[in-house]
């Protein structure tokens, strides 16, 4: 290969030369699939705020010791690069040159050096920490639930109001809308509102209320059949049930909106449940519905859409609520145990706050030097940028 | 579009058509709050209609609402205003069409000011898509208002350069080496507005246009905290929260969304009558805006005093 | 009743004709015919005003407005799928020929073979069409509730739980000079030092107490239950801003439609 | 057999795939169980559209109520499958993107869907209205609340808030009520949206649990275990 010729480009007369780059070193970016290398170096001398020399850096690669290949140009002021376009199994080299408006000096070549896979993102070894925290504790008082011990949940006022609102459907002879938001079965808050469908439908399969499911996916479409289906067999009457309860609309936001707003005028369901993931959409349905007089029961995660419910309906499944619900419905000992593991990450979020607060408040205003290192230890176990 | 409808002219007829709306709105709103002092609830079409008119009505005769700056605006304002003929301003304009409704009138509203202060300006843009907003803005406003500003000696457009905050990590201190010509392939040497710029250090102010990244966060980071020049932004409503932290240090003011280029655009009414009849997007939109949230406040508070009075009816049965 | 129906229904038909017929005649265009022109914008508006009318009450032309949306949206996405997904991503991986005939750069690889499994489970999906063997679609099923569980433990811990803690690490007293420096400098000013120490301390006690709210497993009486008041209160000023905070962003899609109407439609503005 | 397989699908993907994050070698399986996600939803497309068509065949053949606007829905829905799957007056032939200038497809998303869309999107603008006369009203304590910062941020987005206030010294200046909505949204909105976010973090995790190990099984249609 042929090394840069550094002497000759120095000296050229006329031209402006600049100190090369000092101390560029190359080594394995950690925890990754072995597919970067990081750069650092110290920046010439001549490159400075005011009058540097230096107008830019260039950045070579040597792959398996072939020609160097420009990799990348960089600005003035910079001490470092993240070559991400190597591969495991070759050996890499790099040299930097600084560059003038008319010369460019290269630094001297780095060693050799393979990128290297590791088994394990060490990086995000707190998220596994906290992973198996928070998961030991909902498996942990899941198990104490199993063995028999009694455990207290607190109401959730949406969920109080829903055998309510069946018997009002039955009574008035009007049907009841189901809709589960308007994501795929790929969204935690649909599986949500599946499972609180399953109680519901157990219900009005007991009280014989005719149900109807609008969706707007049919994955969600064949999850509700199975569910609806699985209630009336339950109940002793599977000859109820048919697959008309659960019917797809349209993929489409606005196109299933206006659909569900045509049923809920011409059907008047007596109840509407608007439980799962909702956009735009939550308000003109949530408004539609008490228009004919509807008792509306909704819950969401979304945060941006729950004033609208809030503002809209009668009883509204805040966040996690929405999540804790189906726990709650089915007084099932396992699933109550889930919500005080649950708990439990909220009592580690308050104590962690409660510290990182104190800590960060002191070290601002009087600047103590143990106290700072909790806050950083801190923001090491919570921070996961 | 005829000057004249039925022989009446147009401005007579748009005087006459927003008098007419205001007083079927305020009328309206009368006989609803005597309604709720009854205790009696209005149809929610009612309701409907009003907003639809409410919209409607400042669409078709442009009512537009005095704007009072808020400090936030006005500072920004002041600042421009205070700056000695022939300072250097940048104008960046980090936005794309789908953003422009919001964002571009502000932009315009800059030009406009610097351009009537006899500032020297620099026009520039971090999205591949902003260039095209921005030869609008130069073809519309710049070229067809001031027509006697000249390009290299006025005003200078050095167009879109790739690279994001890479491009304002080179310009804060070396503008030649990201623009060596500006976008018509003029070198910025031969310019008389770059005279004496080297890098954004040498410039007065700097006002960024934007709302997505890289935008304002990344100017301020990366040009305003390096080089202590002045900084203004106008910005998206739906981002402007996130940037009230760097105001007052790190930006010396900042329009928000529609209500924030009414207001510059206001001020600039004020102060300067030869914009009394240029188009102003921001006020405009603000009629509809401030028209429907009066009538949705005077809901709340209408919808409110029945409940009351109904509740206290109730007690007294 | 029915002859008025027909009657009314005609009536706005014939006004629909009449607006094609004058839009058409002012319908400058090169590209197109006129005819075409002046329908399409006259469509539009007639979709427009069909779904404006639902606000009255339910009747015919919203009903046709609801009925052709769902057809034609379902059909959009399903195209849009057909040419995104299978043909953009997944004959590529599957299959050459098919490649050179719908024009997609080939990729082959050798884990190819893995893509014949969401085939497998699609079609498996399909079969909840069939009668007897509708019980397989629960296969898919498991497969995507496993995906979306797996992927979401990880990505909510992470960003709703983990960052959202330790973002809360407000200092409770901005830019601290003592007491005294606090006292001198006291003003109500949006961005003086007191308004910076409150918002701190609302960020503080609003998410504890906002968190209290959620504790499921404990009653909420006495400080616990105070606290938990407290948060509900901040739950609802959340909601409070967040929707006067977005009314702006609802009026500007209605003067978006008014404008249309007024300005593409009717040409009464420009 | 037909239950246990899908919950040991279940279980072995939601595992495999939380272990895939800490996992750098398995970085690829997220983006590959996502197109997995994509072809399946292509799948159901199929599947809702099958659906769709035999509800509203079924309305046609039964004349149920309102069976006529069965047909609109029909007639949209082929002639729009027809011009996406064939590419009809597709300028830029098999190759191009579907939806490029000039398709058939493409004008029917311009001058049918966006209308539609659009229009059902600005309906919202009508409902605000009309939740906050019927909905805004100081019942307790809770809805008083809500209501004043609602109302805050409204008369901060207008020129009365700067008209009625904008008097104030800049000592005083946080209690103008521009000033005021923005320190509502940075505060105690910040502090609201921060603890529902914890919340509904703890809430997934524990539902992805509770789905791994099987004990939430209702979706397969089945009584919780």
């Amino acid at each position: 290969m042929t090394d840069f010729d550094t002497t000759k480009i120095a000296s050229d007369s006329g031209k402006v030369v600049v100190d090369p780059i000092t101390s560029l070193i190359a080594s394995d970016r950690k925890y990754d699939n072995g597919k970067s290398i990081d750069l650092s170096w110290v920046p010439s001398i001549d490159d400075r705020l005011v009058n540097g020399k230096v107008i830019g850096y260039k950045v070579y690669r040597i792959e398996d010791g072939g020609e160097p290949l420009m990799i990348a140009e960089l600005a003035p002021g910079s001490n470092a690069y993240n070559d991400q376009s190597v591969e495991r199994g070759k050996l890499y080299s790099y040299f930097v040159s600084a560059l003038s408006s008319s010369a460019e000096t290269p630094s001297t070549k780095t060693a050799s050096i393979e990128p290297q896979r590791e088994w394990l993102n060490f990086k995000l070894i707190n998220v596994l920490v906290m992973a198996l925290v928070l998961g030991g504790a909902i498996i942990y008082f899941i198990e104490t639930a199993r063995r028999g011990k009694k455990l207290f949940v607190r109401k959730i006022a949406g969920l109080e109001a829903v055998d309510d609102a069946i018997g009002r459907a039955t009574e008035m002879g009007r049907p009841i809308l189901f809709i589960p938001g308007i994501l795929d079965m790929d969204d935690v808050q649909t599986l949500a509102a599946l499972t609180i469908l399953g109680r519901v439908a157990r219900v009005i399969a007991d009280y014989d209320t005719k149900i109807f499911m609008p969706v707007s996916r049919s994955l969600v479409m064949t999850a509700g059949r199975e569910i609806i289906k699985a209630s009336y067999q339950a109940a002793g009457r599977p000859d109820v049930y048919s697959d008309d309860m659960v019917t797809y609309i349209t993929d489409e936001q606005f196109g299933y909106v206006a659909a569900v707003d045509g049923v809920m005028v011409r059907e008047k369901p007596a109840t509407c449940f608007l439980l799962g993931a909702f956009f735009a959409e939550s308000l003109i349905l949530a408004e539609t519905g008490n228009s004919v007089g509807a008792i509306q029961i909704a819950g969401t995660a979304r945060p941006a859409q729950l004033p609208f419910f809030i503002a809209a309906c009668d009883f509204t499944l805040i966040g996690e609520e929405l999540f804790a619900a189906s726990a709650y419905l089915s007084g099932e000992p396992k699933q109550m145990g889930s919500l005080k593991g649950q708990d439990v990450g909220k009592a580690i979020a308050m104590i962690a706050i409660l510290i990182g607060v104190l800590t960060v408040t002191i070290s601002e205003a009087w600047n103590v030097g143990w106290i700072q290192s909790i806050t950083t230890k801190l923001m090491e176990i919570f921070s996961t940028k | 579009m005829l000057d004249v409808t039925f022989g009446i002219p147009l401005v007579v007829l748009s005087d006459v058509g927003q008098a007419i709306s205001l007083l079927l709105i305020g009328g309206g709103l009368l006989w609803i709050f005597i309604r709720s002092l009854k205790a009696k609830e209005v149809d929610r079409r009612v309701v409907f209609l009003f907003i639809f008119f409410a919209v409607a009505a400042p669409i078709l005769f442009p009512i537009t609402f005095q704007e009072k700056a808020t400090p936030i605006v006005k500072k920004l304002f002041d600042k421009v205003e205070s700056l000695p003929a022939g300072s250097k301003v940048l104008i960046a304009f980090d936005f794309d069409p789908a953003m422009a409704p919001e964002v571009q009138p502000m932009a315009n509203a800059f030009t406009r000011h610097c351009l009537v202060k006899g500032y020297k300006v620099i026009f520039m843009s971090l999205w591949a898509t902003g260039q095209a907003l921005l030869t609008q803005t130069l073809e519309r406003v710049v070229k067809g208002e001031f027509p006697e500003k000249q390009e290299g000696v006025d005003y200078i457009n050095l167009g879109y350069k790739a690279g994001n905050e890479g491009v304002l990590n080179v310009i804060v201190t070396n503008f030649r080496m990201m623009f060596p010509t500006d976008v018509n392939g003029v070198p910025l040497d031969s310019t008389a507005v770059f005279d004496g710029i080297k890098s954004c250090g040498d410039l007065d102010l700097i006002i960024s246009v934007g709302g997505g990244k890289p935008g304002i966060k990344e100017w301020v980071l990366f040009v305003g905290d390096r080089v202590n020049v002045p900084m203004g932004a106008g910005v998206a409503a739906v981002v402007a929260p996130q940037l009230y932290p760097y105001y007052p240090k790190q930006l010396l003011g900042l329009l928000g969304g529609v209500k924030g280029a009414a207001e510059y655009e206001s001020e600039l009414v004020k102060h300067y009558s030869r914009f009394e009849h240029t188009d102003t997007p921001g006020l405009r939109m603000m009629g509809p805006q401030t028209l429907a949230h009066v009538v949705i406040m005077a809901f709340i508070v209408i919808g409110n005093i029945s409940y009351f009075i109904g509740r206290r009816r109730e007690r007294r049965r | 009743m029915r002859r008025t129906t027909i009657i009314a229904m005609a009536v706005v038909l014939g006004l629909f004709i009449l607006s094609w017929i004058l839009r058409s005649a002012s319908y400058v265009t090169v590209q197109e015919h006129y005819l075409i022109g002046g329908l399409k914008v006259t469509f539009s508006a007639f979709l427009t005003l069909a779904i404006l009318s639902f606000l009255y009450k339910d009747n015919p032309f919203y009903k046709f407005a609801e009925h052709l949306f769902v057809g034609v949206s379902a059909a959009f996405w399903m195209s849009m799928g057909f040419w995104t997904t299978i043909v953009g991503n997944l004959v590529p991986r599957i299959s050459q020929s098919l490649s050179e005939f719908f024009q997609v750069p080939y990729q082959p690889g050798s884990y190819n073979f893995v893509y014949f499994i969401p085939v497998i489970l699609g079609i498996m999906l399909l079969m909840r069409l069939s009668r007897n063997r509708g019980w397989l679609a629960r296969w898919p099923l498991a497969f995507i509730v496993g995906t979306t569980a797996g992927l979401n433990f990880v990505r909510y811990l992470r960003s709703d739980f983990m960052e959202q803690v330790s973002a809360t690490f407000v200092p409770l007293f901005v830019d601290w000079k003592g007491v005294g420096y606090f006292i001198s400098h006291f003003s109500l000013s949006a961005s003086g030092q007191f308004v910076a120490i409150v918002a701190n301390w609302v960020i503080f006690l609003g998410v504890i107490c906002g968190i209290i709210y959620f504790f499921f497993s404990k009653e909420h009486k006495g400080v616990f239950g105070a606290a938990s008041r407290v948060g509900i209160w901040v739950l609802m000023i959340t909601f409070g801003a967040s929707f006067g905070y977005t009314v702006m962003g609802r009026i500007s899609l209605l003067v978006g439609r008014i404008t249309f109407l007024f300005r593409d439609w009717l040409g009464w503005i420009s | 057999m037909k239950r246990q397989i899908p919950l040991i699908i279940t279980f072995l993907i939601g595992t495999i795939l939380i272990f895939s994050f800490f996992i750098p070698p398995m970085e690829k399986l997220e983006q590959t169980s996502t197109l997995f996600f994509d072809v399946i939803a292509v799948f159901a497309f199929f599947l809702g559209g099958g659906n769709l068509l035999r509800v509203h065949f079924n309305k046609l053949r039964r004349r149920k109520r309102d069976w006529g606007f069965s047909t609109v829905t029909l007639i949209g829905f082929f002639v729009t499958l027809a011009a996406g799957l064939f590419k009809i007056a597709n300028p830029g032939g098999i190759a191009a993107s579907p939806t490029t200038e000039g398709a058939l497809l493409q004008e029917i998303f311009t001058y049918v869907l966006i209308p539609l869309q659009s229009t059902m999107y600005a309906l919202l603008a009508f409902f605000v209205a009309s939740a906050s006369y019927r909905a805004f009203r100081a019942k307790n304590r809770e809805a008083t609340i809500l209501l004043v910062a609602a109302f805050v941020i409204l008369l901060g987005r207008t020129p009365f808030g700067m008209m009625l206030t904008g008097w104030m010294p800049d000592s005083l200046s946080v209690l103008q009520v521009p000033n005021l909505a923005i320190w509502v949204m940075n505060s105690p909105n910040l502090a609201g949206q921060r603890a529902i976010m914890i919340g509904i973090g703890l809430g997934v995790i524990s539902m992805s649990l509770r789905l791994i190990l099987g004990i939430e099984r209702t979706y397969l249609g089945e009584e919780g275990a």
